[in-house]
């Protein structure tokens, strides 16, 4: 599969088909492995691929300095891949100018991350070529949702508990926000002031504002990738928030985060025949 | 630092009984910002609007809280008023103590307390007020009429006699569009033709107005008084100013078994034509897929024919571009075809009825043709299988309509008064002949209807039968249908020599996509729909873009031209002026700050976000950028609430404002 | 209206200004009564209320929030409110496992016509807010201790 | 290829020609039939008539035994037996509430996957034109006059087979074997079978417009695809020239006869010789 | 199409809420190929269930004469399942002894069908025929037809296509539970 890689990746630098390949390097055979830019096709064998890829490379597509490189190769996975279809909708990346490289995937980490256990996307469906050989297992929505439904099980004033203690350690770096590939405003909007929206303090009542803002600015986008949560240095479960949301979504509108390239994205989108039980 | 003058109103006793405005007005004083604050017995009285007029001058107040009524109620009066003494009417901002709050709360301390934080809020957002002046939009005097049916060529006639010009637009080779082809019209039987064709040879000669026909609008830019409407004018083959209409090329063109339109197959036409004698412009088209020169290259004896040599086969389309301040759609309809294969965009055919199948199963507007002096029998109706004069007709009504499992829901509603002409037609014509009519319910509001339709039951003696058909089947000749009578409790059968399908009324095609381009809605059956049903009709959310006609909903002639005569009228309404000033309390986008992933774009109700390019000034393109367009906008706020960077804002209800009303309040 | 006497609800209702600001004017011109809990921010469409909106209400100490516009259908925007509708839906699925007490938000359609439905939906949500006492839960969060 | 089959009580019956039919041109065609082990009466209209959840419980414990012996998909030459297999997976899919209450009902756990398929859909199957090939003579002679009745196409919600107003579906594999069907007005009208032997007298009439119809549009066959449509215009024939005293005479074929006959298979290898009308 | 409760009020509920949406066009009586037989035609009977008179109903013939050919249903331009209400009203004419005399015969015959399923699990024909003329017979129901089908019987015979003895399942127990199971609850009115 790894030669399968660097064979596809030499020869779409050779053809000239893309300026620069993104995938995954690694510095040493036990070394992490991190994102890695190769633009020459001799450079292909630094490529790997292993159950330690776990970072969404989709997010460097919108970088200013990879885009000013010309049209890109991204290596990615099944859960990954969906972000593409987020971007394009978004108008962040002209389709034709990416090219999708899929590996199959069968889960990341040892023992595999939870969403790995949860996955339905082991094979990529909408990579413009698809690299390993597995089928998909379709996985029921409870399943995907089994940790938010334990969660939600507790009583309200022991969720706003949980949430109060584990804010509280938020330092504000914002690692959530750099690592998600969907969060690409050039000013954040913590970043605004006058007038500011969200008290930028790392005090409970900013974090309250920027957590709740996050998860919210992911609604109906985000992809479940839940690097925002791996990457957290105080180890805040991120992806509670952003998957009650993509319940929502799910369960209301039938719709997933994308999924499918046809649908109009989620907010921005209306039908006379939404749900609207809670509006008296 | 703002300069605010609050103006505390007791309105008589309404407010002061529950409000002590005194405590208001003396707390309102020592807010940030306020210059003076003071109450008296009527704000909006004369006197009221002079002492506030005489405190902008004393204290060079920049902006103003008036403590009253509702907004909806004096907003107005107060931006007037102090406009009048040199403040920007957006800074006038207006705390309702009145319905909401006097009224409403009768315990004094507690009234006075609300009414208090009202003030707090109204004086907090007037501190943030930016002074706007209104929108002001120069407006194109022109206007394109879509479609040169009656409602079409009424609305072009209408705006040009007041003067204004008028670009007409009809997508076949002759405007007339199907009342040209109708027999005679209820309630009055009087011939349609000689109703119709006088104004449609008005409307090509009248000075103000310009005939696009065998066109059809290419694409739409620009917003209410500046429209850009690239119209395709189709390759007629003909030159229209050299053709004098004299008739030789269509009389000598050996191509003659094309099924013509315009009698809606029951006739043929050369393959080099005009749809009826009296098509306006009287020139010929040619048809390029009969046309044997076209097709095979031989031929070209028209040509050779043409004194006038207007015959050109190397015609292409052309496309024009008109700018225009205002558009009329008025595209018509076209009938259902009971034809339609399953579920074709949700919509099912009557297999059960064998149209197309039967050659004696027609639809109505056939049957008009058929009762038409200048139809393919001169009038006579004889039915299309072998000519002869039926001796027996079953009339059908709701055909599609009122049959939501076909995919038609609604009642077409003129279907109802023109079987009743049609049974009457016939027995007029045919005077042995049965005439009957199956129907659900006799739909006849309108002035002298319901009389019209006793007679065709009392004197024509048309039989009327309460009740679906459920099918329709072909024996030795005869067309055997299968109904009921409700009434009679019985299901009967009826051996009938032809059978008329009064198929519902469609929308004409492709329809969508012009409201696409115009920014107009239409509902699930392809509708245009209204601003307002019943305070706009003719009005559409597209500003100065108007409905009439069919293309809004089914309607008869009446209805149509009333439409299109208001239609006119609200153009002209808007010809009125030489600039449209609109209310500048609209959204606005920090382009610097954009991400450009035009959520905005997908939540604009009014497509009034553009795409747009920020350049420096040397041109060089710095980044893509929402940018709303001022003519557009609205000022719903439905952008600024779905922008992940807030980098739109809203004049008049900005987030700096809002979070000050809140914060006035902590 | 006096159990858990002593506290006076703080209630944030943000209206749209053409349905649901002209149902409360409607129940002024009729005199329906109704606690004096309530302070409304006019807005043009539900369409422009975003979260923020809600979360900022809350910070600046509100007990309770109320969310009205237009009745589907009849938005004079033609479709703000939808587009409200849906970020609602989603909004509070958010709220809900944030643990924030979902019986403080209240959304509502009330037309220019329903003075009526203005008053009571007031009064309801004032007695409920009444009976759940000060939104202390937020106020611990914005006075940054546990 | 091999398909499951649900012959129902009929075909195991007096309809024992339909079965011989059916089996004898589908295996000239190499379609094997793998029987539904220890099948149950499908209840046809007593059921759904007395007792509707009987209707829904019958068909369920077949299409619990075709999922069981892992058929993805299961022949009903008989359109009242998949006309009840189809009501029955259209009353289970997306009804989790029912699909649990019928599995303890039947004793078996039933989702209602597999599909179901009528005598016509089976040759669509094995090809139209694959079958023209195997033919090793044209059925040129035949006029047929193809006799949907009505469960073969009605209601269209469960079936989705055909267009059941215009269906063209006999037509045009007869004609592609060389018949030339002739147009004729009760292709889709119900001749009452289902009332035969409860209420005689009315289903005569209903049969006796059939056969006149065909026969006045020049047809010499009709043909059936369906075991009460042939009980009611084959056997009763003889009744219907009794009552109305004109003897149509007119041979009824199930559409494997005449598919059979083209593929070059003897009339009593195809059960003809069983039918009351023949030549 | 959901399972309709068996009996009682609720199937009341639920018949009046299948034929909410018929507006009495007709459709359904003018493609009935039974209408001529029948005392009230199809629409009638709807329109009786909707103004709530359900047993005047049920205690038609015409619901008996209904052969279940779905073209009713086919053709509903309301898309009410016309053919699945007069069902019903079968079922509620049986469970309230509504039953015409007339159309007992029908009754005997479709209980008999059920019978034979019930105990062989597939529908023998001899005995069934058998059965029901007998019952027809002693309910002294047009006796003629018996007579009739018995000159039939010989003329299957000869054709084979006469089993004396029908098919049986294996498992009839299960089979006995199943109706069991799918009984009619006692009528709740």
């Amino acid at each position: 599969m790894i030669e399968a890689l660097r064979e596809l990746a030499r020869r779409l630098l050779a053809e000239e088909r893309v300026r620069v390949v993104i995938g995954y390097g690694q510095s040493s055979p036990q070394g992490p492995v991190h994102p890695l830019f190769i633009t020459r096709a001799e450079d292909a064998e630094q490529l790997v691929w292993n159950r330690q890829c776990f970072s969404n490379l989709t997010a460097y597509l919108t970088r200013k300095d990879v885009r000013a490189l010309g049209p890109a190769a991204v290596v990615v996975k099944g859960c990954d891949e969906r972000t593409i279809t987020v971007l394009e909708k978004e108008a962040q990346l002209e389709r034709e100018r990416v090219f999708v490289v899929g590996m199959v995937c069968e889960g990341m980490g040892d023992p595999g991350l939870p969403k790995c256990q949860v996955c339905d996307r082991h094979r990529p469906r909408l990579a413009d070529e698809t690299l390993g050989e597995a089928v998909d297992r379709e996985v029921p929505a409870l399943e995907r949702y089994a940790a938010l439904e334990a969660f939600l099980a507790r009583p309200a004033e022991q969720r706003m508990a949980y949430w109060q203690e584990e804010l509280a350690r938020c330092v504000k770096c914002y690692a959530c926000r750099q690592v998600c590939p969907l969060c690409y405003c050039e000013r954040c909007i913590v970043d605004k002031n006058r007038p500011a929206v969200i008290d930028t303090s790392a005090t409970l009542k900013g974090n309250f504002a920027w957590h709740i803002t996050r998860a919210f600015h992911l609604a109906g986008r985000c992809v479940a990738c839940g690097e925002c949560a791996r990457v957290c240095p105080v180890g805040i479960d991120l992806t509670l928030l952003n998957q009650s949301l993509a319940r929502a979504a799910e369960e209301a509108y039938g719709f997933r985060a994308g999924e499918d390239p046809r649908v109009e994205p989620l907010v921005g989108s209306w039908s006379p025949q939404d749900r609207e039980d809670f509006i008296r | 630092m703002a300069r605010i003058g609050v103006f505390v109103c007791w309105c008589g006793e309404n407010i002061a009984r529950h409000v002590d405005v005194e405590a208001v007005a003396s707390g309102a004083a020592t807010l940030p910002g306020v210059r003076t604050a003071l109450s008296y017995k009527y704000m909006c009285s004369e006197p009221g609007q002079a002492l506030i007029r005489r405190k902008i001058a004393e204290e060079g107040l920049d902006a103003v809280v008036v403590s009253a009524c509702s907004p909806h109620m004096h907003l107005r009066t107060f931006r007037r008023a102090a406009e009048g003494a040199g403040v920007n009417p957006y800074r006038v901002e207006m705390a309702n103590i009145r319905e909401h709050c006097s009224w409403v709360h009768h315990d004094r301390g507690e009234a006075t307390a609300k009414a208090a934080d009202l003030v707090r809020m109204a004086v907090a957002k007037a501190r943030l007020d930016r002074p706007l002046e209104p929108i002001c939009v120069p407006v194109a005097r022109r206007v394109m009429v879509v479609g040169g049916g009656v409602a079409g060529i009424q609305a072009a006639l209408d705006v040009a006699d007041a003067g204004h010009q008028v670009v007409l637009l009809e997508r076949e080779p002759s405007i007339g569009g199907k009342m040209a082809g109708l027999s005679e019209t209820f309630p009055t039987l009087d011939c349609s033709q000689c109703i119709l064709t006088p104004r449609m040879v008005e409307a090509a000669q009248h000075p103000n107005i310009t005939l696009h026909t065998y066109s059809e609008v290419e694409a739409v830019e620009g917003f209410v008084g500046n429209f850009r409407v690239t119209v395709r004018k189709r390759a007629r083959y003909i030159d229209v100013d050299r053709c004098t209409g004299c008739g030789q090329c269509w009389n000598s063109c050996p191509s003659k078994k094309n099924p013509s339109e315009f009698d809606y197959r029951l006739g043929q036409r050369t393959a080099i034509y005009i749809p009826f004698p009296q098509a306006v412009p009287a020139r010929p088209v040619i048809d390029k897929d009969a046309c044997i020169k076209l097709t095979k290259g031989k031929c070209g004896l028209c040509a050779k024919r043409c004194e006038a040599q207007a015959v050109k086969f190397d015609d292409e389309d052309r496309l024009v571009v008109e700018e225009v301040g205002a558009v009329v759609v008025a595209t018509g309809y076209r009938l259902y075809d009971p034809r339609t294969p399953a579920a074709a965009d949700g919509i099912s055919g009557y297999g059960e009825y064998g149209y197309g199948k039967y050659a004696d199963v027609i639809d109505s507007l056939q049957f008009e043709r058929l009762a038409s002096a200048s139809g393919p029998t001169a009038g006579e109706i004889r039915r299309p299988s072998d000519g002869a004069v039926p001796k027996s007709i079953v009339f059908v009504s709701c055909v599609g309509s009122r049959d939501p499992a076909k995919g038609l829901s609604y009642c077409s509603k003129v279907c109802c008064m023109y079987n009743a002409k049609h049974a009457m037609l016939y027995r007029h014509k045919v005077h042995d002949g049965a005439a009957h009519v199956f129907y659900m319910d006799v739909r006849a509001g309108g002035k002298n209807y319901d009389e019209f339709v006793r007679r065709a039951i009392e004197q024509d003696g048309a039989r009327y039968h309460r009740g679906r058909v459920s099918k329709i089947t072909e024996r030795e000749g005869k067309l055997i249908v299968r109904g009921v009578d409700t009434l009679a409790g019985e299901a009967i059968t009826v051996e009938a020599d032809m059978v008329v399908l009064a198929a519902a009324i469609r929308p004409a095609e492709g329809v969508e996509r012009l409201a696409q381009k115009l920014g107009v809605g239409y509902d699930a059956f392809g509708f245009l729909s209204e601003s307002h049903p019943k305070l706009r009709p003719v009005e559409t959310n597209a500003a100065g873009v108007f409905v009439c006609g069919a293309c809004q909903g089914p309607k008869d002639i009446p209805e149509s031209v009333a439409q299109a005569s208001a239609a006119a009228a609200k153009v002209l309404a808007l010809f009125s002026r030489d600039e449209l000033s609109r209310d500048p309390e609209i959204a606005s986008v920090n382009e610097l700050t954009c991400a450009a992933c035009f959520a905005c774009e997908r939540s604009c109700p009014y497509g009034a976000v553009e795409r747009a390019e920020l350049r420096n000034g040397r041109g060089e393109f710095l980044k893509r950028t929402a940018r709303i367009n001022p003519g557009l906008c609205m000022g719903c706020g439905t952008c600024v609430a779905v922008c992940p960077s807030k980098s739109v804002d809203l004049d008049g209800y900005s987030e700096t404002q809002v979070y000050a009303m809140l914060k006035s309040l902590t | 209206m006096s159990q858990n006497n002593g506290f006076d609800p703080k209630i944030i209702a943000y209206v749209c200004n053409w349905c649901t600001y002209l149902g409360a004017d409607l129940a002024g011109t009729n005199r329906l009564e109704y606690p004096a809990s309530v302070r409304i921010i006019r807005l043009p469409c539900t369409g422009r209320i975003d979260f923020h909106l809600i979360v900022k209400a809350f910070e600046s100490g509100a007990d309770a929030v109320l969310v009205s516009g237009c009745h589907p259908g009849d938005c004079h925007y033609t479709a703000g409110n939808f587009h409200a509708r849906r970020r609602w839906t989603l909004f509070r699925a958010l709220l809900d496992v944030l643990g924030i007490e979902m019986d403080r938000i209240h959304f509502t359609w009330i037309s220019a016509a329903e003075g009526r439905k203005w008053q009571e939906v007031v009064t309801e949500i004032t007695e409920k807010t009444k009976a759940l006492g000060p939104y202390r839960a937020y106020r611990r969060i914005c006075e940054g201790g546990a | 290829m091999e398909i499951g089959y649900y012959p129902g009580c009929a075909l195991h019956g007096s309809s024992n020609d339909y079965e011989t039919s059916v089996r004898a041109c589908l295996s000239a065609l190499d379609v094997g039939l793998k029987e539904l082990d220890d099948w149950l009466c499908c209840g046809a209209s007593a059921a759904h008539s007395l007792n509707h959840k009987l209707s829904v419980a019958l068909p369920a414990r077949n299409l619990a035994l075709a999922e069981r012996d892992g058929m993805a998909e299961l022949l009903a030459p008989c359109p009242m037996c998949s006309g009840a297999l189809l009501r029955a997976k259209a009353a289970l899919h997306g009804d989790a509430r029912l699909r649990e209450e019928m599995g303890e009902i039947i004793e078996l756990p039933v989702a209602g996957s597999a599909e179901v398929l009528n005598l016509v859909q089976i040759f669509e199957r094995a090809g139209i034109e694959r079958i023209r090939e195997r033919a090793v003579r044209t059925l040129e002679d035949y006029r047929p006059a193809c006799y949907y009745g009505c469960l073969l196409t009605r209601p269209p919600q469960t079936t989705r087979f055909d267009d059941c107003e215009q269906p063209r579906s006999m037509e045009s594999l007869l004609s592609a074997l060389g018949a030339e069907p002739v147009d004729w007005a009760f292709r889709t009208e119900c001749c009452g079978a289902g009332m035969t032997v409860a209420r005689e007298e009315t289903v005569l009439e209903l049969a006796h417009r059939i056969l006149s119809d065909a026969a006045a549009r020049g047809a010499n066959c009709l043909v059936v695809a369906c075991p009460m449509c042939h009980v009611n215009l084959d056997m009763k024939q003889a009744d219907v020239a009794r009552r109305f005293a004109v003897n149509h005479q007119m041979i009824v074929y199930y559409l494997s006869d005449l598919v059979g006959l083209a593929l070059g298979l003897s009339p009593e290898a195809l059960g003809v010789d069983r039918h009351f009308v023949v030549r | 199409m959901e399972i309709l409760p068996t009996s009682g009020k609720a199937l009341d509920a639920e018949v009046e809420r299948a034929v909410a949406a018929c507006y009495q066009c007709g459709k359904c009586s003018a493609g009935c190929p039974m209408a001529e037989a029948m005392d009230l035609l199809p629409n009638r009977l709807l329109r009786l269930v909707q103004l709530g008179r359900i047993d005047k109903a049920a205690a038609a013939e015409a619901p008996w004469l209904c052969v279940s050919c779905q073209t009713c249903t086919t053709r509903c331009p309301q898309s009410v399942d016309c053919a699945a209400v007069l069902d019903a009203l079968r079922q509620i004419a049986v469970g309230r002894g509504l039953v015409p005399r007339r159309q007992q015969r029908t009754l005997l015959f479709q209980q008999a069908f059920l019978e034979s399923i019930r105990r062989y699990g597939r529908v023998h024909e001899v005995e069934l025929i058998g059965r029901f003329k007998t019952r027809a017979l002693l309910g002294d129901l047009n006796v003629p037809l018996f007579f009739k089908d018995a000159l039939l019987a010989p003329r299957l015979y000869r054709r084979g296509k006469l089993h004396l003895t029908g098919e049986t399942v294996r498992d009839r127990d299960l089979v006995a539970r199943i109706f069991a199971r799918c009984r009619a609850e006692p009528e709740t009115t």
